[in-house]
């Protein structure tokens, strides 16, 4: 079972990009369960999306210990990735996460994701697609061909090219 | 005083930054009232500000007076509890749109009828911010909503006209690109002796401006330059001229008997007849 | 001195509330639970208080919330479908700790029912009307006298725990006149009395309680500025969504309540000494039982009644003690059995709990219930 | 006179950039503002004014 | 055909609505429920029905007995605050028996609480939470898949007792993304459809059963002109407050429910068939247990499951019968110990019961459920 | 038709006599409604009379049509069910003064807001009948009550103004005294497009009639007969004379898009999107 | 023409007498309508259009 | 223990007399009950008013079964009557009750009460009164001084006399 957490801020497109992820995981044949957290309030303030993906039936909706976990601000840099354990991996987008949290992991990847989305595409939009690009690369949880069939069904028409664009680059980031 | 000690002054310590979206109307709103009180010199223990629920009811946990964040539609009820058992406090109800027209509707129209003391702000977001973009009473005709994917067909409330409809006597309309004006009203709805309704039309570019595709914060509040016009050059535009625009500043004032003190009547009353 | 007169069941709830010190009611009328507005419109203004009727019975409690927050002691009264209407708000008094007392007087349900018509069909409904975990007192009077004693207590419990109390009548007892002797002035009463902060404004937090799992309440306008919230809260009263804070916060509203059951739980025990049968009834249905437990032991069944008077919390120690001396309880109430299915839980199969149910628009008679005595004697 | 930040109010909504009439402000990449250019500044008072987060004040000195 | 897609709890809810065939909604947004309205806005158009959003709970139930007495099928959906709003009318639904689906998804309370966290808060307040006896129908879902077939299952049980039932979720299950198996077309979905009658109009009456305890009812506009009213009633309908009437009225309401627990009563066994430790859990809580269940079968504890899924009326016989198998009951919920009550009252002392009880915003854990688990292996 | 004809169409066979206390007003009501339907030759089958709770609003029962006596206050919403669900029935709404304008006047302005195709009667007794005598938004200053001993100070609601506030586009009054023309203004209203209120000022001998000294029943009528003035002639009446005079007839006629008709749009865009 | 009533619906109440421009109706000890001179009847209409308890009617024969 | 029923018409003014009746049993140092019966909507109808009087502490607030029975209005008469026994009083208002039930009755009073009212007092008002002083001349089930006490108790101011007048006729009434 892989648990995967994505946070963030509320603009960010965390909660879709989870969705993609999960949907990618069934076009592969697996399970999945997406989930989210709101704020008390549901304004500002950080944003988390959780998934889990398995080949077997997935009971027990939430994360109990992350795998991975993706971090697009410094409040959710802080927030999140308390209970991510030495096997644990973190991504950063480097240009809004600063410090780094002081403990053992597995693998750190501090990586320009919203600044790559913006110098590749044009647009801060589509880092939540750059950030799916990594992850698959990095963990290999869902098949590129899935999250690239995954992320189109979600995508406003016209702008299939440049998320697929998107997922490249996300994945070039891993070198 | 300068704008940042009236902030230091009526804001609880420490409780900013607040919750509100970026570039969301709500602080403008809420300042015009803190700026209010300052001008007319309160004192902060005799001042109770009640609001119900919604992202504009927040306002009144940063507020450091007595303040209640009640339930979603009631904080006129609450409000009235408090002004009718302690007339001498100065009562602010803060609400949104939703909160105020819709599930609180009732309570709206018939705080206006008694006239009882209490200034209500309105924070017009046309929209349920909270809940995250669903149609209110005051979503204008033929826009989005993630209750209306095919654009509204409501015909909204004139608020003007439901206030004064129900009674109230003092209704003044205000948006946050007129802040000033919008604390200048507040100031004399507060002054004003019975329900005194204030409109301020504020921004909410997250639930209402991305579906309806106006813009950023900033072009949402240049809009309301374009739409608004003091009363004054609003009437004297021609039926066409005034489509879209809508009047602003102080667009009603009367007296009539307030509730609270007519009810010190019926214990003058009641006393005589006791004795 | 004091004076014996004849009184209706509601109107010695409104005497009580003057005589506790009530200073404001807002409410709706319903039948049949007018009368205690009705009372209370003449007599809180010729003690200087407030009364108010609303628009409908959401905005009766809301304004009492209201007045109670400048430190007055406030009542609603209503029946059913005003109680229906109350819950949502009621929620509210209970986690942003209101004092309050919510006056029920049952009439026949579901919906508008038969409004004149007595019944005990809102018994759990007091207990769980409102959305989400929450503790509440209930009360329900037996007799008028008790109408007058039982509002002062309601307002000691609701004062001193911070918390709402319901009074539960049904139409038997509300509307009923009998006999009760009111003392001359009400000024013998001892009116309770919620506590105040004694710390300077600046060092007050709202919800931060004493030992005794309450805070002192500041009334408003009189220098300390404080903040009440429906939502989860931390002890400042500002909104607190974190696991801990909500686990305090609720678990505290629970405390209040349930680490005072000895100062709570009222109830009386009729004949039940050496009973073998235990009747246990409340309100008007007592009224039939007292009979029906005379009429059964002069036929030489050993009957007693065990009648709540506090019915939520539940007496649980004391129906578990009655389960281990008596060989059979039988609980008659004008439902179709509520407060019968916590005394089952709690007798936890010791001994066989029978049930004695009327819903058809009449209280139960004594011959009816001696009857059912008698089947298990 | 001076322009006085509160950096952790600011949520980037860019208001004060869009009403400062001598573009004296801006949104940086962490979504905050900036003071680009305060020699131009005509402490004008429309950045406090328009602010909804009370994150920039003019401030007497 | 069918497809396989990740879909939210809320919206298979709203899916499983437009399945049964649901041509109105009547509602106000809240969190966590106003995915269903949402999703309906958007879906019922499409089909010919119609969604309107009224200024308040109170009028979205209001305006959905209206529509259903036109025929439609109908919905409203909300979560706690709104759902103690909704309470008088739904009091009004049981009694005029009218059919409809009323969904809360819960939320921590009580009040305002935390309208962004799980709770299982309101189990009892769907129960009892109008005033007055009324007998009820509750279907939790404990999947996404789930959320659809018992809305389905929601609108077979309303139209065949004409009454209304309740869909009580839990955020988690209402939030929740997983993978649900859809037909691609409903025309395959049997829609379940109330009787209508088979009579001359001026034969007809209104709220005279037939074998099935259940009256036809006659679309609105049909020709049969009959009267719906909130007053106990005859069996044409007409107000009638005599102790026959009243009896009959009310008893038929809850022979409706309690003569077909069979029919009525759904609940899963998982691991049951050897279980010494039966956990007993609903909704979203179920899905802690079934990985907590396993985790004890792993370390050699005998533990089952058995998830009531029509968690109102009590599956009373089912509860005796683990009683009498296992050694041990723990119930896991999300509140204070609501559930575990009735549990109690049937299991009368049979076997010892104990709670797992969580209330600070957040689920169960299989970890903690395990541990308490353990306690009793 | 005579009129006994037209009663025995109407009326539900064996229904009478009704419940109503001897002179009350409820009746010339009731009666006047089923002449509007007559006169408009309207098919039972589509007709639906819904009412909330209260004296008045027990008229639903005894009328041959399709009937629901409602909640308290509730008849709008379950009347807006009816009618959004199934546009083609006629509906009339049945209520009482509290019934619509205290606990039910949320629902009452949104309705005129909606603009939805129904016909509401208000039977305007000015106090809350059916639980004998306590004030109503509609009770006059200074009138005694059950609640007011000591009279009231409530200002009450002028039923027009809110109405029109709210957004009703046909507004008319008459009295149990003026019965002819008050069946020809409720014809009048269900003939109109859009939610027509029909304000029916009645005479309630028993709770407020004793209470406030008013005499018999006749009395109350001639009462009726005195004060209330045609519209045209009202409106030439100097301020003084209006003082206690009101007006009567059709006070307010006017076209705007009615929301079940809109509604129609919303099925149609959505099924257009989805082809 | 005549008059015709239904004794069983009328609660007495006297309007119907009030009214009665000829003064043929009565309210008798039993609180019921009474013609007491039918004779006088012009058949205004004025009882039937004003009893508000359909006790009163005036018949075609 | 007496157990007396007042039943007629809304108008009657018998839940007063139920009062009053109640209030002389006290002031006799009885115990007593008074309790009535609301129509299913209070409007028009029958009315019925119960009083018990006993030396004993009164439990059961109910009539179980009447010894008098005063019915002022023929339906009252046909309505509440069933449930006296042999042992009963029936007490009628002979201007409104034609019809007397056909049972075995210990005693039945045809009165003209509201007759007497009228033609005494010039006010059908008093009935109820008048009532009352009859009910006291058959039953003595409170005195006459405690009656006239609880009657002027009751009555508004100016009235006195023509109350105590009219307990005097209904005395009258029995010879
Ligand atoms: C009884 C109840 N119903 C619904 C809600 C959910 N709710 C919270 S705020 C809100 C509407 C907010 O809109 P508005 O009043 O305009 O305030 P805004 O957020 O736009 O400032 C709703 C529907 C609630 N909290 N309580
Ligand atoms: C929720 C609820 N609140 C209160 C009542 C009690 N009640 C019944 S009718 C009524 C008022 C009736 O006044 P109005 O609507 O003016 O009708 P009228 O009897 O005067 O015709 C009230 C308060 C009720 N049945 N339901
Ligand atoms: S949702 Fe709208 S109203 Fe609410 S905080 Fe955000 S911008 Fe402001
Ligand atoms: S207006 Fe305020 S919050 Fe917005 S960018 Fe400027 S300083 Fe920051
Ligand atoms: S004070 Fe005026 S000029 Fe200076 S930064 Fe602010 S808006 Fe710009
Ligand atoms: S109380 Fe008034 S409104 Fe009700 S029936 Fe009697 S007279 Fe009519
Ligand atoms: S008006 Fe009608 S009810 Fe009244 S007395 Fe005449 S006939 Fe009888
Ligand atoms: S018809 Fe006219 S004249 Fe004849 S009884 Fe009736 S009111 Fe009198
Ligand atoms: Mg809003
Ligand atoms: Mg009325």
């Amino acid at each position: 079972m892989q648990q995967l957490r994505l946070s963030g801020t509320g603009g960010q497109g965390l909660i879709l990009a989870g969705i993609i992820l999960a949907e990618a995981a069934l076009l592969d044949g697996k399970n999945a369960i997406q989930s989210q957290s709101y704020g008390p309030e549901a304004r500002g303030g950080s944003s988390k999306s959780e998934v889990i993906i398995s080949h077997n039936v997935l009971h027990y909706p939430k994360i109990t210990v992350p795998n991975v976990v993706l971090a697009m601000s410094q409040e959710a840099c802080k927030k999140y990735t308390a209970d991510l354990t030495e096997d644990g991996i973190l991504i950063t987008d480097s240009q809004f996460v600063g410090k780094i949290p002081e403990k053992k992991l597995q693998k750190i990847y501090e990586l320009p994701i919203t600044y790559t989305a913006q110098a590749g595409l044009g647009k801060t939009l589509f880092a939540n697609i750059v950030a799916l690009g990594a992850i698959a690369k990095i963990t290999g949880v869902v098949s590129v061909k899935s999250l690239t069939k995954a992320v189109l069904n979600r995508v406003p028409k016209g702008t299939e090219e440049l998320n697929e664009q998107a997922i490249k680059l996300g994945m070039e980031l891993i070198s | 005083m300068e704008l940042e000690e009236i902030i230091d002054e009526y804001f609880r310590a420490g409780r900013l930054p607040h919750i509100w979206c970026p570039g969301c109307g709500n602080g403008i709103v809420t300042g015009a009232i803190v700026k209010a009180i300052d001008k007319l010199s309160l004192e902060k223990n005799d001042v109770a500000v009640v609001s119900g629920i919604g992202c504009s009811s927040r306002a009144s946990g940063y507020l450091d007076f007595n303040t209640v964040h009640s339930a979603h539609g009631r904080a006129l009820p609450v409000a009235t509890g408090v002004k009718l058992a302690e007339p001498r406090l100065n009562i602010i109800v803060v609400s949104g749109d939703g909160d105020a027209t819709a599930i609180g509707g009732n309570h709206f129209i018939h705080a206006a009828r008694r006239n009882i003391d209490i200034t209500m702000v309105i924070y017009n977001n046309n929209i349920y911010g909270m809940t995250g973009g669903q149609y209110s009473p005051l979503t204008p005709t033929d826009s989005k909503a993630t209750t209306a994917p095919y654009g509204t067909v409501d015909r909204p409330f004139d608020l003007y006209d439901l206030a004064k409809g129900a009674g109230a006597t003092f209704i003044a309309r205000a948006t946050t690109f007129h802040a000033k004006l919008l604390s200048d009203v507040i100031a004399q709805g507060i002054e004003h002796k019975g329900f005194s309704v204030i409109e301020a039309i504020s921004a909410c570019p997250i639930s209402y401006g991305r579906q309806n595709k106006k813009g950023s914060a900033a072009h949402m509040m240049k809009l309301q330059k374009e739409h608004g016009v003091m009363l004054a050059a609003y009437e004297k535009l021609t039926e066409e001229e005034k489509t879209d625009k809508f009047p602003i500043g102080v667009l009603y004032n009367a007296q009539a008997p307030e509730y609270t003190a007519e009810y010190e009547k019926v214990i003058i009353r009641a006393q005589k007849g006791a004795n | 001195m004091s004076k014996m007169i004849l009184m209706q069941g509601n109107q010695a709830v409104a005497e009580g509330a003057i005589a506790a010190g009530v200073k404001f009611f807002g409410g709706y009328p319903i039948t049949p639970s007018t009368e205690v507005a009705e009372a209370l419109a003449k007599k809180l203004p010729v003690v200087g208080g407030k009364f108010i009727q609303m628009e409908d019975e959401i905005a009766g409690i809301g304004v009492i919330i209201g007045a109670a927050l400048t430190g007055k002691k406030v009542m609603t009264a209503t029946s059913g479908p005003g109680f229906s209407l109350k819950q949502e708000l009621l929620g509210y008094a209970c986690i942003a700790e209101i004092p309050m007392v919510i006056v029920n007087v049952q009439r026949v349900g579901p919906s508008t029912g038969q409004p004149t018509a007595p019944a005990q069909g809102d018994v759990m409904q007091a207990r769980w009307g409102t959305h989400g975990d929450h503790p509440i007192i209930v009360l329900t009077p037996g007799s008028v006298p008790e109408c007058f004693d039982l509002t002062i207590k309601a307002y000691e419990f609701s004062e001193k725990y911070r918390t709402p109390v319901i009074l539960l009548l049904d139409e038997v007892i509300g509307h009923m006149r009998e006999k009760i002797e009111l003392p001359d002035s009400y000024d013998v009463i001892v009116k309770p009395q919620r506590k105040v902060p004694t710390v300077k404004p600046e060092d007050y937090q709202a919800y931060k309680p004493d030992a005794d799992q309450v805070p002192a309440m500041a009334p408003f306008g009189t220098g300390y500025r404080w903040h009440v919230t429906g939502l989860v809260h931390d002890e400042d009263g500002f909104p607190d969504g974190s696991a801990k804070a909500t686990r305090e916060c609720l678990e505290r509203l629970h405390a209040k309540v349930n680490h005072n059951l000895a100062d709570i739980v009222l109830y009386e025990n009729y004949f039940m000494d050496d009973a073998e049968i235990a009747v246990i009834a409340y309100g008007g249905t007592a009224r039939t039982a007292y009979v029906a437990v005379d009429a059964a032991r002069a036929q030489g069944i050993k009957a007693g009644l065990f009648r709540p008077i506090t019915i939520w919390p539940f007496p649980e120690e004391q129906v578990k003690q009655i389960a281990g001396c008596v060989k059979n309880i039988l609980v008659a109430e004008m439902n179709f059995g509520q407060y019968v299915m916590e005394v089952e839980r709690v007798v936890a199969g010791k001994i066989p709990v029978s049930l004695y149910a009327k819903y058809d628009n009449e209280a139960i008679t004594p011959n009816e219930l001696l009857e059912a005595i008698k089947k298990l004697g | 006179m001076s322009l006085k930040l509160h950096i952790n109010r600011c949520k980037g909504c860019g208001i004060c950039v869009e009403f400062c009439p001598k573009k004296v402000l801006a949104v940086n990449q962490l979504e905050k503002v900036e003071i680009i250019s305060e020699e131009d500044c005509t402490l004008c008072r429309q950045c406090e004014l328009r602010c909804p987060d009370f994150a920039i004040f003019c401030k007497k000195q």
